[in-house]
């Protein structure tokens, strides 16, 4: 499609409006802040964004997490999960599995990738964990593991990968994450007839014991390790899907 | 206990199971289980507020504000919720009967209907935009699912500018929230119409037009939809064309709920009612030139969005009642003529030459999509009829008379596609063997089954509109504008 | 303009029967009453004399330009530069109109 | 004392999840130092009152034991 001269500079010219639209809205900005007053006053974990994320708005991270599945399962679909009518990707995928290519990486890099994968990972288990007191949670606990995985996926190739996660494992992985934050709110709707009511304490056991003088923490602990399981198994089966051939020859029927 | 939160998490629980067991054997029994299920579900809310966490109203500095996530249900919305549902239900029940169905559709479906009620219910900006989101994928999903190579690429298409039109409502959320302190809408109303204006909330206005024309499909917009309706199975564009007239309400009401009373507002209405008489005319003149039946019903589909999308941006209470009852009208004969078209796919070919004469081989399916063309036309017993004429006269009693003659000339246009389809489709004589090869494939009663409920809908709708028009008044009347 | 001349593009087109020929034709004619409508519209709630003259003009153009229906058609195609550049246009003009109408 | 023990407690049941994924044998005597190190670096993260991070210890003592008690074998 050839574009001419003149469309091109309709294009620029409708760019400069709109963004010197977008850009006098935003230099006018006048902060309110409203609402905002009551969540930096109200202590219920000492990390004030873990309380509104998790606490006062539950239910929109629990949709932020959605999008991640969702745009999981759909990438699933990309290579052959459930479709329809597989014969379009039989052909694109016609020849065997390829093999690994060795990128020639140094022994420096072999050596230091599995120790650095395996403190990654502890690392990240100890952000999600840490998510109502200290910066973090679930979400960059989540990306710390599997930037783990995508680590030792890199420097040894899929063959010889030493951390294994299947495709199964991570299958399981996210739907528990999601299915523990989706019923931890039904949990709290049973108590107290409120959907994602942070449940502090059942007979007066608390939920999650913790130190005095951090809050009650409830079932935010509880929210924060299910999105990093989640957030865990979505990044990495996208990268699964992206480096491996099986799964898509399993997915269309040949494997 | 109000059960109005469980309209939105059953769906998302069952979808998450369904995607986990995506290739069990009884996913074809789990997913009508499942169908029968969300009959129910419209039934469990209670009308008025739901706060979730247990988060109410507080006041700081004598002003009320939500703080947290609020939901509320109403006649509208139980209305709008329930003809989803049906759909929905409709869809899962012919998807049994597909080859191949894996759990991963009835997921995909599942989450698209749970995000989609939830853009109904929330009264949340921000809520809106995560499930407007999720909407957004699971709709690319579903064409993904037709699996052919034109597919894969429409879809990825419209995620690709949909990362762009969700971004820019995204940064109108946040500027909204700034000028604001607040998400909630009534509270972002009210807090709105107490200050002067700034730039940031006229920025705020321009994004959230833009995600609304992306969301349902008004013209620049219109061509993507168009190649998502056409190019996955008709069935699925079935749910999938529900799903953005459903959001494109929801985005309307929250645009004048914000808005409405603010001097900025007659701009607004002008640009609304623009993008929508633009959306009538471009999608019925493209239909008029098309030979494929899937992308003329698609056309038609952006053409019947832009009648939807007049009536609320009118803002009269009659406006917003008539363009609420023309989308719900539309969504279920438009449902209807969708399964119409899979039928027709199924026995032969979805392009119109190539067919000819099935009203030998399949007289009911024959007559049920003529009752549905005639409902979309706006012929009198059907439910389109009612909704046109409301629609005519709220126009009229804004003072606008040119764009009743408009309306009048494009339902000239609908009538002439729409008949040169059936008379392409059904009545153009054909040949003794083309006749036998039709009657080789079978049609389940599924499909007949959800084609004659859905006209029977329009027939009882044309004939009582009131059983809905009763419903939508007082609300209609709470949300105009003066 | 004469019912050959359609024709005769409408077979360019790879559809020249009667049926087609008669659907390109509706929505020609419905491009152009949008066109006058449209204008008669905006005319009567701004009421300015200028714009009704504008308006004439571009009546006058777009009988010129008939058949207006294939370029129409070029213009919706589902080509991703032409959805982009349509875009485009419409985030820069509807930027000009709310901006240009609240600074007053 | 459970107040301050069970998150480190999680943090072992989520180690020993993640340690049985990981195909090689890990050394022992390499990790269990470095990992006081890194804890000591770390400092009392999650929890205060203590110069070592020991949720961060634990969790990887859960990874070990996972990893050197149920190691998944074989090819993936």
């Amino acid at each position: 499609m050839k574009i001419t001269i003149t469309r091109e500079i309709a294009v620029s010219l409708s760019f400069l409006l709109f963004g010197a639209g977008v850009f006098y809205s935003i230099y006018s900005i006048e902060v309110v802040e409203g609402v905002n007053a009551l969540y930096t006053q109200v202590m219920i974990v000492p990390n004030f964004v873990t309380a509104v994320l998790f606490d006062w708005r539950g239910f929109d991270t629990l949709g932020e997490c959605l999008i991640l599945i969702t745009s999981v399962l759909v990438t699933g679909m990309v290579f052959g999960k459930g479709l329809f009518n597989w014969d379009f990707l039989r052909e694109v995928y016609r020849e065997e599995d390829g093999k690994d290519v060795d990128l020639g990486f140094t022994p420096i890099i072999k050596v230091l990738a599995v120790p650095m994968a395996v403190l990654l990972m502890v690392l990240g288990v100890v952000v999600i964990l840490g998510g109502h007191i200290t910066p973090g949670g679930g979400f960059q606990g989540g990306a710390l593991i599997s930037a783990a995985y995508v680590l030792a996926m890199v420097a040894f190739g899929r063959g010889r990968c030493p951390v294994r996660f299947t495709h199964r494992f991570l299958e399981s992985l996210e739907s528990f994450g999601a299915l523990l934050f989706l019923i931890l709110g039904l949990i709290g709707m049973i108590l107290s007839g409120y959907y994602l009511f942070n449940i502090r304490e059942i007979y007066g056991i608390p939920l999650f014991p913790s130190p005095p003088g951090i809050g009650d923490v409830g079932i935010i602990p509880y929210l924060n390790i299910g999105v990093g399981l989640k957030v865990l198994a979505g990044l990495s089966t996208i990268t699964t899907l992206l480096v491996s051939h099986r799964i898509v020859s399993k997915n269309i029927g040949r494997g | 206990m109000n059960l109005l939160p469980l309209i939105v998490v059953i769906p998302l629980l069952m979808a998450i199971v369904f995607s986990y067991i995506y290739r069990s054997k009884y996913i074809r029994l789990l997913t009508l289980l499942m169908a029968l299920v969300l009959l129910v579900l419209p039934l469990l809310g209670l009308y008025g507020p739901y706060f979730f966490g247990g988060h109410g109203v507080v006041y700081i500095e004598g002003m009320p504000f939500v703080s947290g996530i609020l939901y509320t249900l109403n006649p509208l919305k139980e209305t709008l919720i329930f003809t989803l549902m049906l759909i929905g239900v409709l869809v899962l029940i012919i998807s049994t009967r597909e080859e191949r169905l894996s759990g991963t559709f009835t997921a995909l479906v599942l989450m698209g209907l749970a995000s989609v009620s939830a853009v109904i219910l929330t009264e949340d900006l921000f809520n809106l935009y995560v499930f407007y989101e999720i909407a957004a994928i699971t709709q690319a999903g579903l064409v993904i699912l037709a699996g052919r190579e034109e597919a894969y690429r429409s879809a990825f298409r419209y995620l690709l500018v949909g990362t762009m039109a969700g971004s820019i409502l995204l940064l109108g959320v946040g500027l909204l929230l700034s000028a604001t302190g607040s998400l909630n809408i009534v509270d972002m109303g009210r807090y709105l119409a107490l200050k002067p204006l700034t730039p940031t909330v006229y920025g705020a206005l321009l994004m959230l037009i833009v995600g609304l024309a992306y969301g349902g499909g008004l013209p620049p917009f219109h061509t993507l939809k168009v190649d998502l309706y056409s190019r996955t199975k008709p069935f699925v564009a079935a749910i999938l064309q529900t799903y953005s007239k459903f959001i494109l309400i929801a985005l309307m009401l929250v645009i004048l709920k914000l808005f409405g009373g603010l001097p900025i507002f007659n701009t607004t209405r002008g640009v609304l009612i623009a993008l929508s008489v633009f959306a009538m005319v471009f999608g019925t003149v493209m239909a008029l030139l098309q030979d494929d039946y899937r992308r003329l019903l698609a056309y038609h589909t952006v053409s019947q969005g832009g009648y939807v999308a007049l009536g609320l941006a009118l803002g009269t209470p009659l406006g917003i009642v008539a363009g609420i009852f023309h989308g719900i009208n539309h969504a279920l004969y438009k449902s209807a003529l969708f399964i119409g078209a899979h039928i027709v796919e199924k026995i032969k070919s979805p392009y119109m030459r190539e067919v000819g004469g099935l009203l030998l081989a399949m007289p009911t399916v024959t007559f049920l999509i003529l009752c549905a063309k005639l409902a979309s036309i706006g012929i009198p017993p059907f439910n389109g009829f009612q909704s046109k004429l409301l629609l005519a006269e709220a126009v009229m009693s804004a003072d606008m008379p040119e764009l009743v003659i408009l309306m009048l000339i494009v339902s000239i246009g609908t009538f002439l596609y729409m008949m040169k389809a059936f008379y392409l489709i059904f009545l153009k004589p054909c040949s003794e063997e083309q006749l036998r090869e039709y009657r080789e494939v079978r049609i389940s009663k599924y499909h007949i089954f959800s084609l004659g409920l859905l006209v029977l809908l329009c027939i009882v709708l044309g004939l009582y509109p009131d059983m809905v028009l009763d419903r939508l008044l007082p609300l209609g009347e709470e949300i105009a504008i003066e | 303009m004469d019912y050959d001349r359609f024709k005769k593009e409408m077979e360019r087109e790879g559809s020249g029967d009667s049926v087609s020929v008669g659907a390109g034709l509706t929505g020609e004619l419905i491009l152009y009453s949008f066109l006058v409508t449209g204008l008669f519209l905006l005319s009567r709630i701004f009421g300015k004399v200028l714009l009704a003259t504008v308006g004439i003009l571009a009546i006058g153009i777009g009988l010129h330009m008939m058949p207006m229906v294939f370029r129409f058609k070029r213009e919706n195609s589902n080509h991703i530069v032409l959805q982009l550049f349509w875009i485009s246009i419409f985030l820069g003009a509807i930027s000009m109109i709310i901006f240009i109408a609240g600074s007053r | 004392m459970i107040e301050y023990l069970f998150l480190p407690f999680i943090g072992m049941i989520l180690g020993f999840i993640l340690g049985r994924r990981i195909s090689i044998r890990l050394n022992l005597w390499f990790y269990l130092p470095v990992g006081v190190i890194v804890g000591y670096l770390l400092g009392p993260l999650p929890y205060y009152n203590f110069p070592l991070s020991y949720s961060f210890f634990f969790t990887l003592i859960g990874l070990l034991l996972g990893n050197l008690t149920v190691r998944e074998k074989g090819s993936p």
